[in-house]
């Protein structure tokens, strides 16, 4: 693989380019330039670093604040999405989204006659035989002949990302974009899709926003990371690999002094055995027995398969982290977990009690308190109502003692609509919420995104203290280090399977496996 | 009350016995026909050519349910007691009723079903004035003679045809009849309120035109939006000066009405005065003396004393009604009195043209329309409402009509305006004498 | 998989969905026979009212046809249709009465009224979506049906417009007219069945399979090209085309015309006719507008409160029929046909998931 | 100018008394996402209830307290047998409450009868008011209204189920997680609103008649003051009410009423189209 982006006439140049919600910046004076070179470029970041938001002004689905875009040269700034997609350039979504009631080939027909449609309103569909021959060929480009007459809405979620590809591509696109094709999908489908990535890749132009890292330090040409709105750093793989600046964007790791497991760049790669006998193996019985055990879960979004039979159990007084990259069904084992969501498979026990079938409304009372990603604050409920919304009764005067002194900063605002505090004190709601109904089990899924650092620390000294008093914890974290300060013992979820389970102490020494499930981990070039 | 008005009627037995039959023939002949199909007994008819259907279009849902249903049981009281007459000319009579939804296009569809479907040959039709106008066409492209009781005046006007006709008032008798009484003894100056769509806006034009005739003063207009609940914003533009506030409203909208302009004492300040289509199946104690003082000019008395005959008598005494609210013995609710009796003259109206016409089926309908033009009834049974004439070149009908006042929740009748005089004020405007069958 | 690839050779391996669309092939067939012969297959069974009854089925399910057009095809839940009939029914009457057209350029008038509010309500109403674009389409043919009743001496108000028909033919002295009941069917058949075949054309063009797509997914569909706002505009007219064309119509076939048709409550019946019927498919409006019309005139013989029936009816359709009488027959079709052959796919279906929750290596 | 101010006041009046109608329409639409057809019907329930109560106890006050009750019944009932059936999916929710609007008002043309009933203030006399007299009872319901309202507002703000109902609007999800019954709550919901237009319906009964067919009338003008106030937006849809009827007012002063309807429509799309939202959006959250 080689080296950096040349300088030849661009294809996709940016100049400037701003977009903001409200106050934040999704996209902030972005230049980027992409060389018309037949090249497999990769966009990779953290999340929120901007990379959906930039795809969506290229392709007109925002309009940018200020700034410009242009496309050979062409000024498409502010142009109607349909437009954009006539002059060239061509997205598929992050969520999978086809037309499910069409056939697949009708899929990519109605992609390829885009441009005409309406301009031939009597005539039937089937007598273009430019556009069937187009078809044909697309169908097989993307390896789809053997179900191209099947509806869409059948298929396979596999089938679904390459159908995807096939409608971006009818519509002879000079650019690309792909937004994050092998999300939630079995290995076997990513290896098919990946093969075909790069297959087109030769065909067009290619930007690919991708959170799998082995994936794209395998097949990308070049890689560009965000972070913040912004190019953190942009090269070859092997040069991004370098790049101190990189991993620290992405490992997130606290700079309170542990030493990140993420040092070693060069670590040596997993070994092949790793992974899938870890898989299976269930973790060690805690000595306290079982608060929540999880058992073979299995869930589906739609067509994909998202959890694939988690195990997952927590001691009484206990805390365990969940990690996991983007997209590995973290949330989902929670939600299904607690009945949020339809389950496929799998039974939950609580507290020895078997809650599968157990109305989600009725966890609550048993003692299992969550607080949910985003925090979930209802804003326009005051401060005091959002504590007391689960209670049955009125609030027992001590325990609301009790969340005030831990948060003192509620008791000054208590009146206050819960939508106008920061997020820190959200977080600070959100989790004092919980502890009103004297909890057993904290369930708290990303309690410090989106946080200002300082706090970051109280947060983790709070779930800390709470976890002490004898309430287990469960804790979904992007900062591993939080994760592991806190917890005792760790799993770690790919795939929508437990690809690690262990303890937290284990886990420091074994860096690569960090690695492996979160980090940067790469083949050697 | 049941459903079971929808059958076709045929009356087997008679309950009454003789009494009551011989009163029937006393009564029938009383009236206007031949006596010579009297001698024919009700067993006998079935040997002639079968029976006579006659199609009835009625609202028995929708908005002027509370009106159909009283026109559908006419109907069937005058077929029992025209099939124990005898039938007409020895066959007996089937009145089949349809529902028109009180909507104009099923009420079109059912007129087609009741001459297609169910081979009326002559249809009693509606007093829902879309309907009725949405039907003419359809009867006279069918060429079917079709009675309606519908209050536009163009249904015997610039939408007839020489099929429809029309025994009750429209607009142009109404203003005729009563608009010169009440200009004389209630005030001169007018103030109109009615509900903004076409058949207020035909009594407010039929009522300006005798009011300014006669020399009175009629100040703006008031039209109320038909979905309108609230009228105070409109009662509120009645001018000061007004002396006789004349509204026009049907249903809710004419409670809606005077319970609010009672509230807001109007009928201390003037002369309210009305005509019966606004109070129809409404007793005035029903609305807790919403409309006490108002009056009213209707064409069928609704207390027995202000036209105290015999056939009154009688008629409300098969009505099941009683005779000072007309209301139904078995149930609360009150006769449409001035509209639903059509049905039942029409039918007798219809029974003396075949019979006159000496009628067999649809060829001969000419001598029945013939005989519809400037027919003459009398009082008697089969015209409880009193002697009236259709006459020949609008197709109209021409009776006595009543100024009536509503005096501690009863009506009382005060004058009678008789139908020659009305006939006098109100030439034809239409001939459809010329027309072509 | 492997099952729904066509088989070389033989046509004697049919799949389920291969012999739905023969199935409903042949229930069309069915259909359009049935409705070509009606004037005279029909008096031979009962009489000549449910001829009549048959042409106003049809009518009335072209204004069905428009509510799927916009809903089952383009994803536009209209509740303003009756706007657009109303502008054609005006048109034809007011045409007829007030400016003594003849009978074609009078048809012509009214679908050239009826197309023209459809463009001008429709560019602004296709900015929205669901339940806004379902609300402004009530509040545009509120606005006109206000108007419409205030206009009385133009448009008879509620009362309506009621005209003598003019000739459709003049040969010398021989007339044809509608006023001859079988011609008036076939002229109707001719009309509703050219705008059937018309929508059918459409839907099978590249512009009708743009609008499934935009009902299937909009965003992908402005994505890959297609100009969405465009597309749902031209559904808006095209339907507001035969909204206009019943409104027509019915004006001939009542010689009359009136603002309460033009009430949201028409078209409130409108959709409810297409979503029983069976929404996103063909003869769904035929077979709603049908069977409920028929099931009125039927239960209102034997029951004055019948509308309690047609009100259950309704709801009972929604909860067990959701995708209207249409999906229901083909359920039950598939249900008939392919018992077996549903059961072995779906445990293929689950062997691929077994085999996916394998880990990977 | 005596004129104006009247019909303004009266507006006033009598947009209270619709905002407590629009408000049960509106609290259906914002957590359930139901675009209830048969709400008119609701509110004629309501002066049928009235009627009967008033004649069979002859106590006024008593259909005040028995009307909602009954209401809250049947909404929930309503709930269980038409709504969750349908799972709640949109286009079949207006097909299904058409169907239910005729099953209302045939049920109520049954036993209630198809002639148009009057139902006697409990509060008679009227009092001058620039230059009419103007009925005593109006004021009373005007007052009944605004206490109806802010008691809504007030169990809405104070009590657990209001709270319950604010906070699944925002995220059922959490809010379940809370250990809050969101299925009951949405019936609850439902339930309410039947219950609120019951009630506007026992305030109205009076003033307009009892009539199969009030409902009919009531329900466009009910979604003119929900859109007009945004979609799901309490304080908005009862100001909107209230400011609607009040333009209404001023304008039938004037001009033609049907123009002021017409006004009231063009204004509606002009909303729908610019800030579908509502006028009132941003300023109440």
């Amino acid at each position: 693989m080689s080296h950096s982006v040349s300088s030849s006439s661009p294809i996709l140049e940016t100049q400037d380019l701003v977009k903001r919600f409200g106050g934040l910046s999704a996209v902030d004076h972005l230049n980027f330039t992409l060389a018309n070179k037949g090249r497999l470029h990769a966009i990779i970041g953290p999340n929120g670093a901007g990379k959906t938001t930039f795809f969506n002004l290229i392709s007109g689905r925002l309009k940018p604040t200020s700034g410009r875009i242009l496309f050979k040269g062409q000024d498409i700034t502010g142009k109607a999405p349909h437009r954009i997609a006539q002059l060239g350039i061509a997205r598929t979504l992050q969520v999978k989204s086809v037309f499910d009631a069409m056939s697949v080939e009708d899929n990519i027909w109605i992609a390829a006659q885009a441009k005409m449609a309406g301009w031939h309103p009597f005539r039937s569909a089937k007598h273009f035989l430019k556009t069937r021959q187009k078809v044909e060929q697309v169908i097989e480009e993307v390896g789809l002949q053997e179900i191209a007459k099947r509806e869409a809405g059948t298929l396979s979620y596999g089938d679904v990302a390459l159908l995807e590809m096939g409608i971006a591509l009818a519509g002879d696109p000079e650019l690309l974009l792909l937004d994050e094709p092998i999300c939630g999908m079995s290995p076997k489908e990513t290896q098919r899709t990946v093969e075909k990535i790069v297959e087109l890749s030769k065909i067009v132009n290619v930007i690919l926003i991708e959170h799998d890292m082995e994936v794209v330090f395998d097949v990308a040409d070049d890689i560009t990371v965000m972070a913040q709105g912004n190019i953190l750093a942009q090269g070859s793989p092997n040069e991004i690999a370098a790049n101190a600046a990189v991993r620290e964007a992405y490992l997130g790791f606290d700079d309170d002094g542990v030493d990140a497991p993420g040092t070693a760049v060069a670590a040596p790669s997993v070994t092949a055995k790793a992974p899938s006998e870890d898989v299976q193996a269930k973790p060690e019985k805690p000595s306290a027995g079982n608060l929540l055990k999880i058992e073979n879960l299995h869930a589906h979004y739609g067509k994909i398969h998202v959890l694939q039979g988690v195990n997952l159990e927590i001691g009484a007084g206990e805390a365990v982290a969940l990690l996991g990259r983007n997209g590995v069904g973290k949330t989902t084992t929670l939600r299904a977990a607690l009945n949020l969501m339809p389950r496929s498979q799998g039974r939950i026990y609580f507290d020895g009690q078997d809650i599968t079938g157990l109305k989600a409304e009725r966890l609550a009372a048993l003692g299992i308190g969550y607080v949910p990603q985003g925090r979930g604050i209802f804003p326009l409920l005051s401060v005091m109502d959002n504590l007391t919304l689960g209670l049955p009764g009125r609030a027992d005067p001590n325990l609301l003692e009790d969340v005030f002194e831990r948060f003192p900063r509620l008791k000054e605002r208590v009146s206050q609509k819960g939508g106008t505090l920061s997020g820190g004190e959200q977080q600070q709601l959100a989790i004092g919420r919980c502890l009103m109904m004297s909890p057993r089990l904290l369930i708290l899924d990303e309690p410090t995104e989106g946080i200002m650092p300082i706090l970051v620390a109280d947060i983790r000294r709070n779930i800390e203290s709470i976890n002490r008093s004898g309430v287990s914890v469960l804790l979904i974290e992007q900062n591993v280090n939080t994760a592991l300060k806190i917890c005792q013992r760790t799993y770690i979820m790919e795939k929508g399977a437990i690809a690690f389970a262990g303890a937290s102490d284990d886990l420091r020494k074994q860096p690569e496996i960090v690695h492996r499930y979160l980090g940067l981990s790469m083949e050697p070039a | 009350m049941t459903g079971k008005a929808k059958k076709p009627t045929s009356l087997a037995t008679s309950t009454n016995g003789t009494t009551r039959r011989s009163f029937l023939q006393t009564a029938l002949a009383g009236g206007a026909f031949g006596t010579a199909y009297l001698a024919i007994g009700s067993n006998m008819y079935a040997k002639a050519a079968g029976p006579i259907t006659i199609g009835h279009q009625a609202e028995l849902t929708g908005g002027f349910s509370s009106w159909g249903y009283w026109h559908d049981k006419c109907a069937q009281k005058a077929a029992a007691i025209i099939n124990e007459g005898g039938g007409i000319g020895g066959r007996e009579l089937r009145v089949v009723t349809d529902d028109t939804e009180s909507n104009p296009a099923a009420g079109a569809r059912k007129l087609r079903s009741l001459i297609q479907r169910k081979g009326a040959s002559f249809v009693t039709g509606s007093v829902h004035s879309g309907v009725m106008l949405a039907s003419i066409p359809v009867a006279t492209e069918l060429k079917t003679v079709y009675f309606s009781c519908g209050e536009a005046t163009e249904a015997t006007g610039s939408k007839g045809s020489r099929y429809a006709f029309r025994t009750g008032n429209d607009t142009y008798t109404l203003s005729g009849a009563g608009a010169p009484w009440a200009y004389e003894n209630l005030g001169k100056n007018w103030t109109m309120i009615f509900p903004d769509y076409a058949w207020g806006h035909s009594h407010h034009k039929e009522h300006k035109r005798v009011i300014e005739e006669l020399g009175g003063k009629v100040n703006d207009p008031i039209a109320v939006p038909l979905d309108s609940r609230d009228l105070v914003p409109y009662l509120a533009k009645v001018p000061e000066e007004t002396e006789v506030l004349f509204s026009v409203f049907f249903g809710a909208l004419s409670v809606a009405f005077y319970t609010q302009a009672k509230n807001m004492g109007l009928g201390e300040k003037m002369k309210m005065y009305s005509v019966a289509g606004t109070i129809e199946a409404i007793a005035p104690a029903d609305i807790d003396g919403a409309a006490e003082g108002v009056y009213f000019l209707e064409n069928f008395p609704r207390p027995l004393a202000a036209k105290d005959d015999e056939y009154h008598k009688e008629f409300i005494k098969i009505m099941e009604i009683d005779p000072v609210n007309g209301r139904e013995a078995t149930s609360d609710r009150v006769i449409a009195k001035s509209h639903a009796w059509q049905p039942w003259e029409n039918l007798f109206l219809l029974k003396a043209a075949i019979e006159a016409s000496g009628w067999k089926g649809k060829k001969d309908d000419q001598g029945v329309i013939e005989y519809l033009e400037g027919a003459k009834m009398s009082n008697s049974l089969a015209h409880p409402q009193g002697d009236k004439i259709l006459r020949a070149k609008d197709h109209s009908g021409i009776l006595d009509n009543y100024i009536s006042q509503v005096r501690g929740g009863v009506f009382e009748t005060i004058k009678r305006i008789p139908k020659e005089e009305i006939d006098a004020k109100l030439p034809p405007r239409f001939d459809f004498t010329k027309t072509a069958l | 998989m492997s099952e729904i690839a066509p088989v070389d050779g033989g046509k004697t391996a049919q799949t389920p969905e291969q012999k739905l669309r023969i199935f409903n092939g042949v229930l069309s067939i069915g259909l359009i026979a049935f409705f070509l012969t009606a004037p005279y297959v029909v008096p031979m069974i009962t009489n000549d009212f449910w001829v009549s009854v048959t042409a106003e089925i049809m009518i009335w399910s072209l204004l069905a046809a428009s509510v799927n057009l916009l809903f089952g095809y383009t994803g536009l839940l209209s509740f303003g249709q009756a706007l657009y009939f109303g502008a054609g029914m005006y048109g034809v009457a007011i045409g007829i009465a007030k400016f003594g057209l003849g009978f074609w350029t009078a048809f012509g008038f009214g679908i050239v009224c009826s197309v023209a509010m459809a463009l001008v309500a429709g560019s602004l109403a296709v900015r929205l979506t669901w339940h806004y674009f379902a609300i402004i389409t009530v509040v545009f043919s509120l606005i006109f049906y206000f108007l419409a009743l205030t206009m009385s001496p133009l448009t008879g108000g509620d009362d309506g417009l009621s005209f003598t028909l003019p000739p459709m033919f003049k040969f010398g002295e021989t007339e044809l007219s509608l006023t001859d009941p079988t011609l008036q069917y076939y002229f109707i058949f001719a009309v509703v069945a050219a705008c059937y075949l018309l929508k059918w054309r459409l839907l099978e063009s590249p512009f009708g399979r743009a609008l499934i797509a935009i009902r299937e997914n909009d965003v992908r569909a402005e994505l890959i090209g297609i100009n969405v706002y465009m597309m749902r505009l031209a559904s808006f007219v095209v339907s507001g085309f035969f909204a206009g064309v019943a409104g027509a119509l019915f004006a001939f076939f009542g010689r009359y015309a009136s603002t309460s048709y033009m009430f949201y409550h028409v078209s409130g019946e409108a959709v409810v006719w297409a979503i029983v019927g069976g929404a996103g498919t063909l003869l769904g409006p035929v077979l709603g507008t049908g069977v409920l019309i028929l099931l009125r005139e039927e239960l209102s013989v034997y029951w004055d409160h019948y509308l309690l029936l047609v009100g259950m009816i309704i709801i009972l359709t929604v909860i067990f029929a959701p995708k209207g009488l249409a999906g229901l027959i083909d359920t039950i079709f598939l249900k008939i046909v392919t018992p077996k052959a549903k059961v072995a796919r779906k445990s293929e279906m689950q062997l691929t998931d077994s085999k996916v929750r394998q880990p990977a290596e | 100018m005596e004129l104006v101010l009247a019909l303004a006041i009266n507006g006033l009046i009598w947009g209270l008394i619709i905002a407590l109608i629009a408000l049960g329409l509106s609290i259906i639409f914002g957590l359930l996402d139901i675009i209830n057809l048969s709400h008119g019907d609701f509110f004629m329930v309501g002066t049928v209830l009235a009627w009967f109560i008033v004649h069979w106890t002859g106590s006024f006050w008593l259909a005040f307290l028995l009307a909602p009750l009954i209401g809250l019944l049947l909404g929930a009932l309503i709930m269980k047998l038409v709504i969750v059936p349908i799972k709640g999916a949109a286009a079949l929710s207006i097909v299904a409450t058409f169907g239910l609007s005729i099953i209302l008002q045939e049920t109520v043309r049954a036993t209630f009868g198809p002639a148009p009933k009057r139902l006697l203030p409990p509060v008679e006399g009227t009092i001058p008011l620039f230059g009419i007299d103007y009925g005593i009872y109006r004021l009373v319901a005007a007052g009944i209204a605004i206490v109806c309202l802010a008691g809504f507002f007030l169990f809405l703000h104070r009590t657990k189920i209001g709270a319950w109902m604010r906070a699944v609007r925002h995220d059922p999800e959490t809010a379940v997680a809370l250990g809050i019954p969101v299925q009951r709550i949405y019936t609850i919901t439902f339930a309410l609103g039947f219950a609120i237009a019951a009630l506007g319906g026992v305030v109205a009964a009076p003033i307009t008649t009892v009539d199969f067919r009030a409902g009919v009338d009531i329900l466009p003008f009910c979604f003119m003051a929900v859109i007009i106030g945004g979609l799901g937006n309490l304080q908005g849809t009862a100001a909107a009410a209230v400011l609607l009827s009040f333009m209404e007012g001023v304008i039938t002063a004037f001009a033609d009423p049907v123009v002021a309807r017409i006004v009231s429509l063009c204004l509606m799309s002009v909303v729908l189209l610019l800030r579908p939202q509502g006028i009132f959006a941003g300023a109440m959250s």
